[in-house]
């Protein structure tokens, strides 16, 4: 797979998606004591995906806090860490995980400020991997961004470049409410720059969708572990005389709106690709919003390529025939451009 | 019960303490007839019976340790310092509410006096004490956290995490088991396959130890013995308090699954009552400053019930409101306030 | 309210949705041995809706069994004694609660079969309340369907008629994998025929919506607390001349998407009305499933009603702000149909 | 160790344990070099050096006792009757694998010899468990069920919750902690406050003791009182193995944790080198006899291997399959291959 997720020129220095987290991650602690960072493995293991490596011999233990099996506590213990001053960044391992800790996030997290009437707010970092496509089955591959996207009092992203992930982080940790990060673990090794030409160093929005490649014929709408397929994808399209208009959505909560209906109001089409369960999931929203804003000048309906409804089976075989890969987006682009469906 | 001497209270203690226990029953004697007339919705659980475990312990705090109670809090948060108006008000649904009208009875907060809620699902506000307790060590200050829940919610997975963290890490948390026998209509015997419950949190390793918690100053006793022990850098501190709720669990409760008889038992060892009649037998206060003390609550909750009802409702165009901070807000806004 | 769900002759006994559920839950301990009932207060409390009140003195405690606070306990207990060869009717209190037993419903009931190859089904019922309405505030008043019908593995239905408290879980309880019935708190007191007229006493079906009131100008979908009061609003629309055919959809997962096309396919125009949060809720995935269908047929692009994006607040005027009313119903209709959006 | 006449073991016994924990030695090792080759792919978790514990215990097991275990589980599926053939096409992800090559190494399961998985939700499976155990005591049945569980797991509310529930209902499970120490980078002082876990689940009030996970006898012994107590009507009776895992948690850890010293001086406890030793060094078998079950191991595994691989692959169109029961299908269907 090649695929660049920002146009990179030659003196640019780049880096992976992997070192980006950390290094948003370091910084993050050494710019603010109030920053802690608490989760299973982050410390002595370095993390389930390395991104915390080194992080506790720098900080120490209290500021880089392994903890126990037991999501639930450890993320209410961050709730109300965040309730006491501090600005936790939590790790999940996986999204299937992170099961064990909804409750806190949804019924907690995410109403307090609401039933404390405003005075109390949950500045709180959730970082949590998903995805699928490293055979890891049933119990560990899912998608359920969309989920986290239905929750009121939530902020969602999902960074899907190396910039994102270096500096995504930032603006959640300002941010007075729980951001929840998804990191696709197959993109924590996906090279490019960190600060590409034009993007000073630095925080970026979290609210707003990024047109990754400019398009006339249909829009593209990805996030995630979708992108550099959909890029990919894209380029194959573009050789065939396609050319896509490529959104990488980012914010899953809020949806960036303006720039979806932006888009399809000019390309009449579009495409939703999405790694998690089609029914009642993020495709879901991006094909009825953008239908609601868009209906009088679509020349089709939107199309949602999703994830077969099947827990992700092990056989690498199976599992990439579950999830969308990059000649399903060509067909389906094709399909939808060239055949009106 | 013995002479002053031997309690190690002072007269202006104990009649601090009998007076606070009979604000939270007159304020919840009130509400349960302002239910009855609909001026109250919701769910509503009294504390009725069981006012000696939260007077006690409140009377131990330092003004800015941090409380974090169930749904049954409204003596809790009358005590942190919350005023009966503002609490009347909350559940009248108010703008003048505690918690601006939006959370009713269960969800009563207040960042002044750091009180975090009125919490309503199930042992779900522990791991957040963990974590107030956290921060405070790793600020660095020497508040603490004080944690009330129900014997019920020990069987829940985040009581077990929950205490494992919080001995793990040593944090300055007070768990307060308040062990009124039932959840809901579950018994302490089927819901606990051990029923001593200092025993099991003392498996935490922490120390834990049971009191009579119909007995304020057995309670008061027990709380400011482990506030100086938690304060003092011994890590989190568990007690059980044994007690009583006279009423139903909740208004919409039919109490069918406990012996008349027993409610009947546990009401001769009214906390209230009993304390009152002991500081009389010993002459330590008169017939009259008891009934005065009834009557300053009575008016207070008068006053409070008045205050509430001038409240305005909440207009519905701001109902968007509270669900994330309003654009340029700022961390530091709620800091302010704290 | 003056709501009648099905076609009441004089002679037709009527009863009400709590006891219709309280009547199969005891039919189906009477008739299997293998039928357990368990849950937070299932015995001597009665069921926090009283559903179960009168079985355990009448079926003991062995076979309706209080559990401890525990939801991912005993619901986890309740899978494992499926998989044992019991039929555990699990009830959760609250759908805001179920969150503390997701793990085991998705990472566990919803994978078992799947996982195994085929091998070990889970042969669960797993009961509980939704809904807003009675001022219960923002930790116990949620409306998380659409999330279950996310998971497959998972089939999902709400009852929203006495006939279909009554028979539905018989059918569930004879199903192979498991499902979860989601009962509207707000409709235990609906009063209506168990057994009403052409439909004989016994299992129906759980896989088809059924068109509540047949008409041509528009399509209603609704399903759970929301078909009472798309019933009255359809009232209010006929009087103004409107006639609305509303679809209860009955099973959120799977969805009759045969129902529903051929119903839109009709009408041409669609209101989704759901009370749960908007933002990638069941209604996003009414509102693309019927366009992908019925694109070129629609006069105008799906409307969805749902609950504003806020937890649930305490105050009646605002909780009755925040979800779908009568009036709401029939304004969206109206201008779907008169001004068409 | 002593003579055979002190362990009450029979010789014919002793060689069975020996036989079996080389068996999963050898197919393990295999495991690992199949991993490299890309052969097995996902998380691969070994069990090299905790032999003893699923050793031991499944020796006391009766045939159709249920056994539930974590990702870790090869071993405890060989010894439940999986063949060695369907674990590894499993691994390879064939329709010869024992799941239908639909779980891979995290999830073995097995309807006819009632292996429950393969369970990959730290904690998740305690729960059923209890479950199994609740519908064996309802259907009334003499069948137990065995739990195995890492040490970690313990942390969760799920352990606290299955626990509680086992012990109030008196369920005929058997709790088996393998206590190596670590949960994945996690040891097992920074994981529990408490960490003698016999006495944690003690506070149960259930059965529990400790016991030498490296000595299979000791192993084997304790599953035989605990199952003898459990199905004597005793209720839950919780276990603590004390082991260690030779290699890393699984084949994506660097196992950067742990300390070259530690893990040799448990390697000196090889659970089989100490085992085959002292059988030799007693002359209850010779150094031949023992050479002979390495071999006859390998050949097992090299059989397993060749027809793992002869196994097919999936065809794509059935990726749907085994998501919900087909049409038609009852629940009898199941039940009669239980
Ligand atoms: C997680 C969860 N499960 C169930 C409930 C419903 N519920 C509310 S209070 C209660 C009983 C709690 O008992 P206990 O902890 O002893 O406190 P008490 O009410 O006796 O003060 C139950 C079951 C809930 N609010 N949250
Ligand atoms: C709920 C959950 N959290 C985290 C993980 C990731 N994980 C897999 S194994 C493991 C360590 C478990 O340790 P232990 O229970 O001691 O078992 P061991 O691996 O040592 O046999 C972790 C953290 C998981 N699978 N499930
Ligand atoms: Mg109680
Ligand atoms: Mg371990």
């Amino acid at each position: 797979m090649s695929v660049e997720t920002e146009p990179v020129a030659e003196a640019v220095v780049t880096t992976t998606y992997r070192d980006a987290m950390h290094d948003a991650i370091r910084a993050a602690l050494h710019d603010d004591d109030r920053v802690i960072v608490l989760g299973e493995d982050v410390a002595d293991y370095g993390g389930t995906y390395a991104v915390t490596k080194g992080l506790y011999e720098e900080f120490g233990r209290d500021r880089v806090r392994n903890t126990p099996l037991s999501e639930s506590g450890f993320v209410g213990a961050a709730i109300g860490a965040a309730l006491g001053g501090l600005r936790p960044i939590v790790e999940i391992m996986t999204v299937n995980f992170s099961l064990l800790a909804l409750d806190q996030i949804v019924n907690t997290a995410a109403t307090f400020r609401h039933m404390s009437g405003g005075q109390f707010g949950v500045p709180l970092v959730v970082r949590m991997t998903t995805g699928a496509g490293r055979q890891l089955a049933a119990q560990h591959s899912h998608s359920l961004e969309g989920w986290y996207a239905h929750v009121p009092g939530l902020k969602v992203v999902a960074p899907a470049t190396v910039h994102d992930a270096r500096w995504m982080l930032s603006t959640a940790l300002a941010d007075p409410d729980p951001v929840i990060i998804f990191e696709h673990n197959a993109l924590y090794g996906l090279q490019g720059p960190a600060d590409p030409p034009g993007a000073p160093p630095g925080p970026v929005d979290l609210e707003r969708a990024v047109v990754r490649r400019p398009g006339d014929d249909l829009t593209i709408v990805a996030w995630a572990g979708m992108v550099p397929k959909a890029l990919e994808a894209a380029d194959a399209l573009a050789a065939a005389g396609i050319s896509a208009d490529l959104i990488d959505l980012r914010s899953l909560r809020p949806i960036d709106t303006g720039t979806l209906t932006a888009s399809v109001g000019r390309t009449n089409r579009a495409l939703v690709v999405d790694e998690g369960w089609l029914t009642v999931g993020l495709s879901a929203e991006i094909a009825a919003l953008t239908t609601e804003h868009c209906f009088w000048s679509l020349d089709a309906p939107v199309r949602r390529l999703a994830t077969a409804e099947v827990p992700i089976p092990y056989p690498r075989h199976l599992e990439q025939h579950a999830i969308p890969q990059v000649e399903d987006i060509v067909t389906a682009a094709r399909r939808l451009v060239e055949d009106g469906h | 019960m013995t002479g002053f001497d031997d309690t190690g209270f002072q007269p202006a203690e104990c009649e601090a303490l009998l007076r606070d226990m009979i604000r939270i029953r007159v304020l919840e004697e009130r509400c349960a007839e302002l239910y009855a007339a609909s001026m109250i919705r919701g769910f509503l659980h009294l504390y009725i019976g069981e006012e000696a475990v939260a007077t006690g312990v409140m009377s131990a705090l330092e003004a800015d340790d941090a409380v974090l109670a169930t749904y049954r809090e409204h003596g809790h948060a009358l005590l942190k310092g919350i005023p009966a108006a503002s609490i009347m008000a909350e559940m009248f649904g108010r703008t003048n509410g505690c918690s601006g009208g939006r959370g009713g009875s269960m969800h009563l907060f207040d960042s002044s006096t750091r009180f975090f809620g009125g919490n309503a699902i199930v042992g779900g506000h522990l791991p957040l004490a963990v974590g107030l307790g956290l921060a405070e060590r790793t600020i660095g200050t020497d508040r603490i956290t004080v944690c009330f829940f129900g014997e019920g919610a020990m069987a829940e997975g985040e009581f077990h995490e929950a205490l494992n963290l919080a001995a793990l890490w040593q944090l300055p948390v007070l768990f307060c088991c308040e062990n009124n026998r039932y959840a809901m209509g579950t018994s302490l015997e089927t819901s606990e396959s051990q029923t001593d419950l200092a025993l099991k949190a003392a498996s935490y390793s922490i120390p834990a130890w049971s009191v009579d918690g119909m007995n304020v100053l057995d309670v008061a006793r027990a709380a400011r013995r482990a506030r100086t022990m938690i304060a003092g850098g011994g890590g989190p501190v568990f007690v059980e308090f044994q007690t009583y709720r006279f009423r139903a669990h909740s208004m919409f409760d039919p109490d069918l699954y406990r012996e008349p008889a027993e409610i009947e038992t546990w009401k001769q060892r009214d906390p209230i009552e009993t304390f009152a009649d002991w500081l009389v037998d010993e002459a330590h206060a008169s017939a009259e400053e008891v009934s005065r003390l009834w009557a300053i609550a009575r008016e207070e909750v008068d006053d409070a019930v008045e205050a509430a009802d001038a409240g305005a409702l909440e207009p519905v165009e701001s109902l968007l409101d509270h669900v994330i901070a309003p654009p340029g807000w700022s961390v530091r806004d709620e800091e302010m306030s704290r």
